[in-house]
């Protein structure tokens, strides 16, 4: 398929040169080698400027509310588990107030992939503090520094067992249509976290040109990503560094949770009384 | 002979004073009998005091009744730290442990003297029948029978199967404390016998269970394939149902890590185009206003039931509330409708949730469907229910012609759009929380955000009108009139009977409709209406209240409500509406039949 | 000469037009004018259309003003966009930059001929004078200048502070710019010239701020010394503030994971003894709702701001509604009442945030103020408040004696009881969730249940007598009468005013205090209504039906309502209550004022 | 001071043998050493039977509301530095309706202790399956067995930066209560996990007997608490091995949220505005 059958009619509210135009093209031709037709995606995003995204696609858009994206698609995933899902959202709705789902949409192991636009803002609000910010960042509520440490979406992704971990920039357009590409084909979830430049509340050193100065593919670094302990070493340093490329890519993925649930109903499923009939489960308990 | 009999019983926990309660009223059941039974427990989580109540009838049983008829207590501490659930009035029989050592006239039952008052030797009993007091619960089932006359054979027939998997020894021993219990009636008969009366022999054994599992069975019924949601006490066994059934129906259920992503995944299977559901309780309700607010103006169908506890906040876990009802009608921000139902029983509740499915389905919205405590965990029989006659409602879906040039939020008539799901070649859309178009883009036009509430408001237009999800009972011109809804409703329909019986005109209805309120239904329920009391346990009288906003009620309708965990009794409410109507009367007016 | 000029202007991201207006409303504000802006903004986060509006008067401004006196329109495409925001009428004067190519006759507007239009060549001056397009805001404010006589001192002295930072050339440029504006307006008269009049001699400089920052100030100077939040619009700019101030005076801020952890730690704060705050919009205040019932039977001090936005769910985040009026009131689970304040304007919003903090310190209570995006965001012209003279109250907190056996829920006459906090010696008890006794231990007593949400309900009683929480305007014994709130009170205010002119004996309720209803303000204020309106901007109406829920309205009183983003003007609700007084004379009563 | 000092009179409503009986009466303990007057310290919990605790001691106690003691405590901590903050909880409570607030606790490091009554099941609500329940558990939430993997909360918490990770039993009272009371003294936020067994609903391998048997103090395995990567190989083994002592305990630990709070207070004190002149701000703004 080709990246334009992706492409909705629908305009990008964002800034000129935000990062995310970037992290959609790549998508698009990610999708496009996937070749799933756009119908039979979903793709769901929380609130923020990242989550716009899948209202400029063709597929099934679900722009829900702030920080509910993974839920909510493992609904979908559950009830329609032949369906591609996707997940995108940004760094304040994936790891701050959606960060309390991330562990368990993650040892669940449902087939999601899971991008987050990572720009160390919160841009859609206009320029606070995210939870990725550098501890000491100066923003619109942090006027006079930010009192605490960031997070590290890698390392806690690694710490929550996910099977597939990886970062990208739009600084390197094939990398990252690579990266997301693979996430999507990986049987099991997927996270890629991009460092996604906001031009407009994001530092000057955390833009598209400093990005291509700084990056480093942990291929070129020697990182063989079975290792689960070094990949959470090279993930200790987010913040520090800008590693590209895959951390983690579980060689012997367990079974998915879809998997898990397909199986029981079919296990289960000649049990079953007409529907009709249900309500005799509560006759045996009558006495007789 | 009695047509009806209310037990109550308590005892410490491991004197297995609830296992005898759940042997009682299965034994009533399988006997044909219709019963109810409620459990209460002391605030340790296992061991402490606890205590049932069965009421056992020849006739359709309307709540767990007032006053008990008959009162076990296996000791007096117990037994007095349940005060309020277990009522003794002058018409009660109290039989009591000797054990206690307590005198007859020394019972501390303060400001009543009941009929009969009876120290049996139950633990002395068990002990020289049975070899061990843990087989007391089986002398007081032998006591019940014995006295009382009820279902003898479903008790042992009970006592049998109950106790089939620890050994003949411990069964027969069982057995022998029942048959000395049963003795020691015979030896020392009641000064007033009060034999319950034989169910009618065409009476069948009727079904057992309770107000969450058949929410669950509903469910399935209904055709919910997905459940999301998280522990909540009282609503934890709809959940628990379905994690045993749903999959043999092709469902699944996910627990989540709390309820806003429990309700998330539920929205989700719902935009995947399959019927979800959610139940929870008060604290749950708050949290999933968020998204129960997504699902409006993403026009999802969705079930949420909540199973309505004693509140604010963490509140009162165990006990019956309703106060509930402004949140379900008027939580989540913006102007956020949702259709709320509630059910009056745990028959009902079958109905109550289908009707919630189908109305979900057919208006593209949230539902919720108001249980509480007391109906979600009570026991009840039930009468058969034709499930396959019950019509089961489906979204309505777009056809080919819609898909061409597919817009999901299409400004229809009805306000219902048809709705396409992933999967549907040509219907993709963007399902969002941002107010949108009719092809789902996002706007920030005022023309456009009022056009769409009209929508959401408009097209539960019609639900305002569905008599069939009311019901009315009694004297349909009575100038005195009931309004009771969810558990409340059985006591009214008791009291509703008593006041009829002492000759006063008078109708009771019953929504299980809440929200919108159906202006017309009431009014022409009002028409005749002069005085009358609108039941509920909530403190604020929610309902009246909320009746109030979109109707002109008349004057002396007033608000009968009080806080959670004070149950009304069927006679309380009966003399209250006689209060009102007799108010009427020097007023002017007449509620009174003629006496003809 | 004109005493009050509404001015709006449109152009594209880089035209710097809000600017222009900031520019246009400081320099009014330094000169002692009255004034009020509003911005609006399209979908882009940076760089699309954007627009202000501007109105200045040389008495009190009491809304953003309804049609145009002034249109600047940069392009027509930018100014069209924003048709619901600038509407144009018979009586306005357009400005618009000739460089569209498009004649006067042809302008984009429909169905409306304006007093004048003048094609300026606006980008042509700019490039000629100033060297650059950017420029072209400066034409603009020369213009305005020039053709209306507004504060010109006043703004070449804004345009060099702004300036001033980027350079003296440029500084330059922009003074040349001007100059050339206001040389164009003086070569090209108005046919019909409408310079503002000057404000009073005496007027001061008056502040300048928006409701956001007013509201943070005024937690501040309540003694607010804790605030957790989360960033949301249109509240942001209330931490915003706070971060930067608050720390100054022994406070923090927390920006929190969540809505949820926000609120969770003011209640941590104020059970540590400190006042504390949160803000939020509609998705917030949903998340919130578990913990404000929290608060409620924690009995904890608590102000919670709800800045409204269009609703449902995300809905429309940058538009003003008043549709959280219903979550505000009745959300949480159980009876959680909570008493809700809303302010009218910015200035306004000073007052009403103090007093929230009194009233939640006072009654231990939360306290929800329901502010709008319109009030919260809008900037305006403040008059002088002696802050020092507003009352500031602190929480009830035990005695010496009082500490003997303490209980932190004992049951007194008012319903509030002294509240001790960690660090006390002798003070120390549980604060739960759970309903619980006087000494905060935990309970399941259906009759401990009751007596403690009658206390909770009870000591918020005298708040029903608060008159000092409302304001009323007009006629006082008027037969005709308006009730509203938050940002449509200004509306009203001036549409009684336009109403009474023209001889409408008539009259304005505004309560700040929404929740509970106060029955004996209203009832004072009705007594002699026979015909009025409710207005507010939601789709249901929502304080019209909750005032039904405790009043017996007056017949002729009705909702005037509709959802946000479509303000009402003036003009328009004068006219609406003209025609309820006129159908009122037609049933016989009277609404005209005598001729005499 | 004595423990029954730290004693109320409240009876707890826990089930006769219940582990949490034990990290109480450790609790008593330590706070006796500690030594701080009960008056001083808040103790903060959510909901479940192990959040009952606070009621069971002489300190002012917070039961709030399920999952969200962590903000609560915080909220304490700032607005009065000087009190010592306990907060304790369930499995449930704290690693799933509650697991969001953790990793922004940990990271804004407040001088917190938080001890986990973890049983591997819902003890309040009878006994549903519960975030560290192993895969494949059967409960009344999970009849034919839970299909995903269990959190790690030790593992999270070294990933989420804590300066003291810490796990017990009170198989171990001495071990219990001398880790209870370190954590307390740290100077930072500490995390004691607790392998609190519920006699009623847990499994029959997680009981305190077993607990004696298994139990694998870190000490005797030689484990050296500054190093974090070891903490962490060593946490990786939850749920398979009963490890027990310090597992990770910052050498160097880092300004506390609260003591940054405070500099700032004194730095920006003197610019404050009196109180009544705070509208002075919106006069700079006025354009003269
Ligand atoms: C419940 C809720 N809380 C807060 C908001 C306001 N809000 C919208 S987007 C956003 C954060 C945006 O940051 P991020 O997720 O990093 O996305 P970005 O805009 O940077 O791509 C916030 C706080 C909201 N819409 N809903
Ligand atoms: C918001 C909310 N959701 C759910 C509940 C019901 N609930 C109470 S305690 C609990 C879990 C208890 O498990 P845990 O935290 O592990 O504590 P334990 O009882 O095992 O000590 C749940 C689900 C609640 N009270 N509030
Ligand atoms: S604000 Fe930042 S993140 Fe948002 S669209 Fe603009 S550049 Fe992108
Ligand atoms: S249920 Fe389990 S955790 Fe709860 S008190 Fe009993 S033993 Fe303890
Ligand atoms: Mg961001
Ligand atoms: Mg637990």
């Amino acid at each position: 398929m080709e990246p334009r059958e992706f492409k909705s009619d629908l305009k990008p509210i964002w800034c000129p040169g935000c990062g995310d135009f970037g992290v959609l093209q790549a998508l698009y031709r990610a999708l496009a080698s996937v070749g799933r037709p756009p119908h039979e995606i979903a793709f769901v995003s929380g609130i923020g400027c990242s989550s716009r995204i899948p209202g400029y696609t063709t597929a099934y858009g679900f722009n829900s509310v702030h920080g509910r994206a993974l839920p909510i698609a493992q609904g979908i995933k559950i009830a329609n588990p032949d369906l591609l899902v996707l997940v995108a959202g940004g760094d304040g709705d994936g790891f701050s107030i959606g960060g309390g789902h991330l562990p368990h949409a993650v040892r669940r192991n449902l087939d999601l992939t899971y991008v987050v636009m990572d720009n160390q803002v919160y841009g859609l609000t206009k320029g606070q503090l995210s939870p990725t910010s550098p501890r000491g960042r100066q923003t619109v509520t942090s006027a006079h520094g930010s009192l605490e440490d960031p997070v590290n979406p890698l390392l806690y992704v690694l710490a929550y067992g996910a099977g597939f971990v990886a970062q990208g920039t739009p600084a390197d357009m094939p990398g990252l249509t690579a990266l997301i590409e693979e996430a999507i084909r990986f049987p099991g979830f997927a996270f890629v976290n991009v460092q996604s430049p906001c031009v407009t509340f994001g530092e000057a050193e955390q833009q598209l040109r400093e990005h291509k100065a700084q990056m480093k593919p942990l291929v070129a670094l020697g990182h063989d990503p079975v290792d689960r302990l070094k990949a959470m070493a090279f993930a200790a340093e987010y913040g520090r560094e800008l590693h590209t490329g895959v951390f983690y890519r579980n060689p012997q993925p367990g079974p998915t949770y879809e998997a898990l649930v397909a199986q029981r109903q079919l296990e289960l499923g000649p049990q079953a009384l007409p529907r009709e009939r249900i309500l005799d489960l509560f006759r045996k308990s009558g006495g007789q | 002979m009695r047509d009806d009999l209310v037990f109550g019983m308590a005892g410490s926990g491991g004197d297995g004073i609830v296992s005898a309660g759940e042997s009682l009223i299965a034994a009533a059941a399988a006997d044909g009998y219709h019963a109810i039974m409620t459990k209460s427990f002391g605030s340790q989580i296992r061991g402490g005091e606890s205590s049932c109540r069965v009421r056992i009838a020849t006739a359709e049983v309307l709540n767990p009744g007032g006053a008990l008829d008959v009162a076990v207590a296996l000791n007096w501490d117990d037994f007095t730290r349940f005060g309020a659930e277990l009522p003794v009035s002058g018409s009660t029989v109290v039989l009591y442990d000797a054990r206690t050592g307590i005198q007859p006239h020394e019972v501390p039952l303060v400001g009543v003297t009941p009929k009969e008052v009876l120290p049996i030797p139950i633990a002395d009993l068990a002990r020289e029948h049975a070899g061990s007091e843990r087989a007391k619960n089986s002398v007081v089932l032998g006591l019940v029978a014995g006295f009382f006359e009820v279902s003898r054979e479903g008790l042992l027939n009970g006592l049998r199967r109950r106790l089939a998997k620890k050994g003949e020894e411990v069964l027969r021993s069982a057995e022998r404390a029942f048959a000395a219990g049963e003795a020691w009636a015979a030896a020392h008969p009641l000064r007033e016998p009060m034999p319950l009366a034989r169910p009618a022999a065409s009476a069948p054994a009727r079904m057992l269970t309770d107000g969450n599992e058949v929410c669950g069975a509903a469910a399935i019924a209904a055709g919910c394939r997905f459940f999301g949601g998280y522990p909540i006490t009282p609503s934890t066994e709809i959940m628990q149902f379905l994690s045993r059934e749903i999959w043999k129906y092709g469902g699944a259920v996910l627990q989540a890590e709390d309820e806003i992503a429990g309700i998330g995944a539920a929205v989700g299977a719902s935009f995947a185009g399959v019927k979800a559901m959610t139940a929870t309780s008060g604290p749950g309700m708050s949290l999933k206003s968020e998204i129960m607010g997504l699902a409006t103006i993403a026009e999802l169908p969705l079930v949420i039931v909540n199973v309505q506890r004693g509140g604010p906040s963490t509140g009162m876990p165990t006990k019956a509330e309703q106060a509930d009802l402004y949140q379900a009608a008027f939580s989540a921000h913006g102007d956020a409708a949702r259709p709320v139902l509630a059910p009056t029983s745990v028959t009902d509740t079958f109905w109550t949730t289908v009707q919630a499915f189908n109305v979900a389905e057919r208006f593209q919205t949230p539902v919720i469907v108001l249980s509480d405590q007391e109906i979600a965990q009570r026991k009840e029989t039930l009468d058969d229910i034709d499930v396959g006659a019950i019509e089961i409602e489906e979204r309505r879906r777009p056809g080919e012609g819609e898909l061409q040039d597919y817009a999901r939020f299409t400004l229809t008539a009805s306000g219902v759009s048809p709705i396409s799901q992933p999967g549907v070649r040509g219907g993709a859309y963007l399902a969002s929380g941002i107010e949108h178009n009719e092809r789902g883009a996002p706007t920030a036009s005022g023309a456009l955000h009022s056009r769409m509430n009209e929508k959401r408001f408009h097209k539960l237009e019609p639900l305002k009108r569905r008599a069939d999800l009311f019901r009315v009972f009694g004297d349909e011109a009575a100038p005195v009139g009931l309004v009771s809804w969810g558990s409340c409703a059985g006591v009214c329909r008791e009291a509703l009977a008593h006041a009829r019986a002492r000759g006063l005109k008078a109708k009771l209805l019953v929504p299980h409709l809440l929200y919108p309120v159906a202006e017309e239904v009431y009014g022409d329920f009002f028409a005749s209406v002069r005085a009358g009391l609108v039941v509920e346990q909530s403190h604020q009288g929610q309902l009246y209240r909320m009746l109030r906003m979109f109707l002109d009620l008349p004057r002396g309708v007033r608000s009968l409500a009080r806080s959670g965990a004070n149950p009304f009794l069927p006679i309380e409410v009966a003399e209250r509406l006689h209060a009102a109507a007799e108010a009427l009367q020097r007023d002017g007016g007449s509620a009174r039949q003629p006496q003809e």
